[in-house]
């Protein structure tokens, strides 16, 4: 019973299928035919995550529509069973009992960790295999549930790849990087990775000159500019959310802040196309250590085209819901069964590769994908460019700024 | 309790005292050094030309605002300093001037609130309520609510409310007040009951004849200071009060005429309006 | 610890800030002093006063400060119409229930725009938005500078209108006493609608001053209706100058308090003045009643 | 308390938990029984809301620091202290009283009514939230999770029919408890005092102490129900402990099921979620419509029902009352009826 009209979407989204088959020229025999398979994508639609949500589902969709354009899975097509997780623990509860009753065969999404660890948890009463798309809370993967995957990074993972790109990339341009200045929003993963940092930055040679937490919404980041203009790091290190990063980066520049290097974590400006769009001076050379597609991937570059056709704007929720889709594809075509348990199981011994993320082949070590990372990007020339590690990377890092 | 008892009437002791109390409010003084004693059983009434104090007075002695200096004494116990709803539990209670029932409560419910005070059980709070409601005059409207009643009625409540506390003391500020001739004279005699009742009475009252009619002793107040006591006949001679009413000059122009009666509906000082 | 200049920086920034929200705290404290009322549906009607300079901006290339002259008049007659023809008529004059109304508003009007623009999180790029003024050593943004007039300007007109016009002393004598108007003739709904119209088209004028250093999506309101509350307590409810100077005491102790105490827990500290001057001085920090 | 007291006060409680409860026998879907147990701990923590608003006439904003008191007790204590689940629960309604003790004995010591009273509770619960936000022993803004071990001993259920069963005992309770008090002279002393402080005084109620009990009391309510949540969900962060949300949804349910009545925030709570994920079904694929169609429909059952759904239904049982009552009148003149309508 998820809100979605079942019969508009399913028509638009066959004749979506059946354009883009035709597009691509996949023969038509190879078009689904039989009984569809029922998968739930679960995303806050509404609240304060909505975009989030709006921009995994968007992955997720398009995910769906290359599969089904190319035969389907064992030659069934995928039904998307959509839910909104209201931005709250309890409206994804409510989605994932819902999308159980409508025969779903495992569930991919929920963004935040609050929503993906009571959903994940719900699910895991009727063994329905869970794939976390972001939530980078690594209480998701410590519990012990069999049903929970996560394909991408855990926030461990991340501030320690974080910390040691940030190293590497200083290193090669001779060290000219000394002094530091952390901005963070005091959620869950802003503030961690602060304490993180706080610790391990002057075991690597960093001085911390300042460590400014501040409240989501802000209505103001004056201050913060302020004081980092007081501080005068050579690096900026913030973790925000998208609206706060902009006002910090936009009066940085106003009050000339020009640092070394803003080296963004996580961020949720940093590496979002529309930030680039809108504030180009104020993005230019802005670095971020996040989720983000592989560039060099052929898949990846043709899904990027087809969301700027859209009319979407590309943020990484896109590459990622797409991969996870694809990743449960693979499970489902490798168990042969649409069986939750033999899914379960297929995913647990997944080693799929075809996937867009730069994480190499997929290994579950405890519903925890050990291949996944984030990778260091970087706004160039209006174009944001992986920039580190060199494996993925389409371009080089200009560090130091100024 | 045992000086009352013993000496039911004449000794020149008195259920309650008050001592030389003064009531500021910024700069303004509403009552200044005003004393007055109310014997045990009987009617005692506090009179006086609108603005006079009469009100704050009562909303000391009730203690619902202290008294800037000064004592209350009642039952030989000074109550100065305790708050209102102790005053209530040891026997002191009044009504309001302007009515305040409990609107959406019905009238056995606004009676009810009253009678709980002394009585933990419902079952018994209601049938007290009820018994004092047939007291009034009410009986017959137990579970209208008390938005509905009438005037009135609405000062039959007030009445009924503070007599189901089972008060020894009753402080009734106006409750003639508003209503029409033939309704005051259908009061009257409940009043008188609730006296014979053994129920002290401290009365605040416009109506004239009223006060002459119910009243053993009588205090004026006039600008917040106590300018005259005494038995209603010698009141309504003494030219300080007629003066005090109707203004300089007055008292040689109506000798030997009839007492002075002000309009009965009168907002004092010390109540908000309420809408 | 903070060089003089950081504090005194700090301090200018946060009356910046704080004029901006002691205009949006007019309209709120406007609409409490006469309606008695707490309108949930402020922040949700700042919201879409900034998707209207979005719109106006993008569609018609407008700039948002001369959007001022098509918001504040459309606000108002919005405003005056939902008071005339939704909370009047379905809250029945209980407090209660127009809380309940104001409430609902606040969802139609978040999840409306969330439908029709989506969930992103937009801004209008303006020639000046980076435009400086540079006072000795200090870098004060423009747009900032004009909406602390804009804000102290808009609550001077507010105050006189209300001081001068028969409209103004219709609203003061409503707020005073609503029935003791009425008897003299004064269309009590006419001027709660007036006054909800006003306080909406406070909200369009924020709207208009804030947008070209900030940024809009569905929820932003949402940000400054809790703080705004904060003001209009301070200033004591329903007082012009009061929610004035609130403001900018609140921005200043918010940006103070942040400093000092960092963004986060700064937060904080508008709570407890807020507790304090609550438990302490109900009538508001500056006593003024309008 | 006579016969007939109990049976016009209690048998209908009883009536309506027994017929709740007969629910998971007709109904398996762990759908409606999600959905019903969420609406149940909303319409506990708006019980505990109603008894201190609809009863005693003060508003609160901020009932979110009673729910987020009992949920972070129930997980801290489990968690940090290793203390059993019901043991947790227990010391969570507690402390939920004492939260709502101190912010009563504050504000009401100060006089802080009416709108004052509601934004200084809000107050509060912001407060609350930053500092749970901030400290160590919430698990900050990580959040806390009560380890998953299902087992009755820890609180935690197979079966959502079980957390059902607990989470309507625990509702059924808090409805005999405020029949209870309703009835008792604590009630009608609270009422007393919102409609009228200074009169209720006037005859000897203790307006402060009747406030600070009713406030406690709501504390302890509305606690048991973030107890429940964090058992449900096993796991909490500051803003759904703490948030907004709760406070919204605490005071939506009673206004709208009718304040002050005993069934009024049952009723409510399963009218606005029922009409939510009506909403929810009925509506297309654009985000944000269906809580549109929430809002509208909210604003006209407010328009219509200005006295709640229960004040509804009380008209029309006494419009039926009334016409039965006529067409008796002519057979057999009835004295007037003794008992305060219920």
């Amino acid at each position: 019973m998820s809100h979605t009209n079942p019969s508009i979407t399913r028509r638009t989204l066959l004749q979506g299928a059946a354009a883009t088959a035709a597009l691509i020229g996949a023969p038509a025999y190879l078009r689904a035919q039989s009984a569809p398979i029922k998968v739930g994508i679960l995303q806050p639609m509404t609240g304060a995550l909505a975009f989030d949500g709006q921009q995994g589902r968007i992955g997720a969709e398009l995910a769906i529509e290359m599969i089904n354009a190319a035969g389907g899975v064992n030659g069934q097509p995928i039904e998307p069973v959509f839910g909104d997780a209201r931005s709250t623990p309890e409206g994804g509860t409510a989605e994932v009992e819902k999308m159980q009753a409508e025969g779903v065969v495992a569930i991919v999404g929920g963004f935040a960790s609050p929503i993906c660890l009571a959903s994940s948890q719900a699910a895991s009463r009727y063994d329905l295999p869970y794939l976390v798309d972001v939530g980078v809370s690594d209480q998701i993967v410590s519990r012990g549930l069999t049903n929970t995957f996560r394909f991408g990074p855990g926030f461990g993972k991340v501030t320690q790849q974080a910390l040691e790109n940030l190293v590497k990339i200083n290193e090669a341009a001779g060290n000219p990087a000394k002094t530091v200045v952390l901005v963070h929003e005091d959620g869950l993963f802003g503030s961690g990775l602060a304490q993180l940092l706080q610790n391990e930055l002057p075991k690597r040679g960093f001085e911390v000159l300042q460590t400014l937490a501040h409240p989501t919404p802000a209505r103001d980041m004056s201050n913060i500019a302020l004081q980092i203009r007081a501080a005068n790091p050579d690096i900026v290190i913030p973790s925000s959310y998208y609206g706060e990063f902009v006002l910090l980066a936009r009066t940085m520049q106003q009050q000339r802040i020009r640092p070394k290097g803003i080296y963004a974590v996580l961020n949720g400006a940093a590496s979002n196309f529309r930030f680039v769009q809108e504030f180009p001076d104020a993005a230019e050379n802005v670095m971020d250590c996040n989720h983000w597609h592989d560039p060099r991937k052929q898949e990846s570059q043709a899904l990027l085209e087809r969301v700027r056709s859209d009319g979407n704007v590309w943020t990484y929720n896109i590459p990622l819901n797409y991969s996870n889709v694809k990743l449960l594809a693979d499970a489902i075509a490798r168990a042969g069964s649409t069986e939750r348990t033999a899914i379960r199981d297929a995913l647990a011994a997944s080693t799929y590769e075809g996937h867009v993320m730069p994480y190499g082949p997929t290994v579950f070590v405890d519903g925890q994908n050990q291949g996944a990372a984030p990778v260091n990007t970087q706004v160039q020339g209006g174009d944001i460019k992986v920039i580190f590690p060199e494996d993925f990377a389409d371009a080089e890092p200009v560090f130091p700024v100024t | 309790m045992s000086l009352q008892t013993s000496h039911p009437t004449g000794l020149p002791t008195s259920l309650l005292r008050v001592e030389h109390v003064t009531k500021r409010f910024g700069g303004l003084v509403a009552v200044d050094d005003a004393s007055l004693a109310v014997a045990p059983g009987s009617i005692t009434g506090l009179i006086g030309p609108n603005g006079a104090g009469k009100t704050t007075l009562f909303t000391v002695i009730s203690g619902f605002e202290p008294a800037t200096t000064g004592r209350i004494v009642y039952d030989d116990r000074d109550v100065t300093a305790l708050p209102a709803h102790e005053r209530a539990r040891i026997g002191i209670a009044r009504t309001f001037q302007i009515v305040q029932p409990f609107a959406t409560l019905s009238v056995v419910e606004n009676i009810a609130v009253g009678a709980f005070l002394r009585h933990a059980a419902r079952a018994d709070a209601l049938a007290l309520a009820r018994r004092v409601a047939d007291q009034v005059g009410l009986g017959g409207m137990l579970d209208q609510p008390a938005r509905a009643l009438t005037v009135a009625g609405r000062k039959r409540l007030e009445l009924a409310r503070a007599l189901a506390t089972g008060p020894r003391l009753l402080l009734l500020d106006e409750v003639l007040a508003g209503l029409n001739p033939s309704e005051i004279r259908d009061m009257i005699p409940v009043i008188r009951a609730i006296r014979e009742r053994g129920v002290t009475i401290l009365i605040v009252e416009h109506v004239m004849q009223a006060v002459m009619s119910l009243c053993d002793d009588i205090y004026v107040l006039a600008q917040g200071r106590m300018i005259a006591q005494g038995p209603p006949a010698r009141i309504a001679r003494d030219p300080h009060v007629v003066e005090a009413y109707l203004g300089h000059g007055a008292a040689q122009r109506l000798q030997g005429k009839s007492t002075p009666v002000t309009p009965a509906d009168e907002t004092e000082d010390g109540h908000a309006q309420r809408a | 610890m903070f060089s003089p200049d950081i504090v005194l920086t700090a301090t200018i920034n946060g009356l910046m800030t704080g004029a901006v929200y002691a205009l949006i705290a007019l309209g709120l404290t406007l609409v409490y002093g006469v309606l008695h009322i707490i309108n949930f549906a402020h922040g949700a009607t700042l919201t879409a006063a900034m998707f209207g300079v979005l719109v106006l901006h993008q569609a018609l290339g407008l700039d948002p400060y001369l959007a001022i002259l098509v918001l504040t008049p459309l606000f108002f007659a919005v405003g005056y119409a939902v008071q005339r023809l939704v909370i009047g008529p379905a809250s029945h004059g209980e407090d209660v229930n127009i809380l309940l109304v104001t409430l609902g508003l606040a969802i139609i009007i978040e999840n409306a725009l969330l439908g029709i623009f989506r969930s992103d999180t937009r801004s209008v790029d303006t020639p000046y938005g980076f435009s400086v003024i540079e006072v000795g050593d200090l870098f004060l943004s423009t747009p900032r500078v004009i909406a602390f007039f804009g804000s102290i300007a808009v609550a001077g007109l507010l105050w006189l209108a209300l001081a001068r016009t028969d409209t103004g002393k219709a609203i003061r004598a409503v707020a005073k006493e609503k029935t003791g108007a009425a008897l003299v003739g004064i269309d009590v709904r006419h001027v709660y609608a007036v006054t909800f119209g006003l306080g909406a088209a406070c909200v369009a004028i924020a709207a208009c001053l804030l947008m070209p250093t900030f940024y809009v999506n569905p929820r932003v309101g949402g940000a400054f209706v809790l703080v705004a509350f904060t003001i209009v307590v301070l200033g004591g409810m329903g007082s012009i100058p009061g929610a004035l100077l609130g403001g900018l005491f609140i921005g200043v102790v918010e940006s103070l308090s942040g400093l000092y105490l960092g963004e986060s827990l700064g937060q904080i500290g508008i709570f407890l003045i807020f507790i304090l001057v609550l438990l302490f001085r109900p009538t508001g920090l500056f006593g003024a009643k309008a | 308390m006579n016969a007939r007291d109990l049976a016009t006060g209690f048998a209908p409680i009883l009536l309506v938990v027994a017929l709740l409860a007969l629910v998971p026998l007709f109904v398996s879907s762990n759908t409606v029984l999600n959905f019903l147990v969420f609406t149940l701990i909303i319409a506990l923590a708006a019980q505990g809301w109603n008894l201190l608003a609809g009863y005693g006439g003060q508003f609160s904003f901020g009932h979110a620091a009673f729910f987020g008191t009992g949920a972070y007790a129930a997980a801290i204590l489990q968690v940090n202290l290793g203390l059993n689940a019901y043991v947790a629960f227990l010391v969570g309604i507690g402390l939920g009283a004492l939260v709502g003790f101190v912010i009563g004995y504050l504000s009401f010591r100060s006089g802080l009514r009416g709108s004052y009273f509601a934004l200084v509770t809000l107050a509060f619960a912001e407060v609350l939230r930053i500092l749970a936000n901030s400290a160590g022993f919430t698990g900050g803004a990580a959040g806390i999770l009560i380890p998953l071990e299902v087992s009755a001993w820890n609180f935690q259920f197979e079966s959502r029919a079980a957390y059902y069963w607990v989470a309507l005992a625990l509702v059924g309770a808090v409805l005999v408890l405020v029949r209870a008090i309703e009835r008792a002279r604590f009630g009608a002393q609270l009422v007393a005092v919102r409609e009228n402080e200074a009169a209720a005084r006037a005859l000897g109620v203790d307006a402060l102490a009747v406030k600070l009990k009713a406030i406690a009391i709501s504390g302890a309510i509305t606690a048991a129900a973030g107890g429940l949540y964090a058992q449900y969900f096993l796991y909490l962060d500051a803003l759904i402990a703490y948030g907004p949300w709760i406070s919204i949804e605490a005071l939506l349910a009673p206004i709208v099921g009718g304040l002050g009545t005993v069934f009024g925030p049952l009723v409510g709570a399963l009218a606005l979620h029922g009409l939510s994920e009506g909403s929810k079904m009925f509506t297309g694929e654009i985000p944000g419509i269906d809580l549109v169609v929430f809002g509208v429909v909210l604003i006209l059952v407010v328009a219509f029902t200005p006295d709640g759904i229960m004040g509804v239904l009380g008209r029309l049982r006494r419009r039926l009352a009334g016409s039965t009552a006529k067409s008796t009148a002519n057979a057999a003149p009835l004295p007037a009826r003794e008992e305060p309508a219920a």
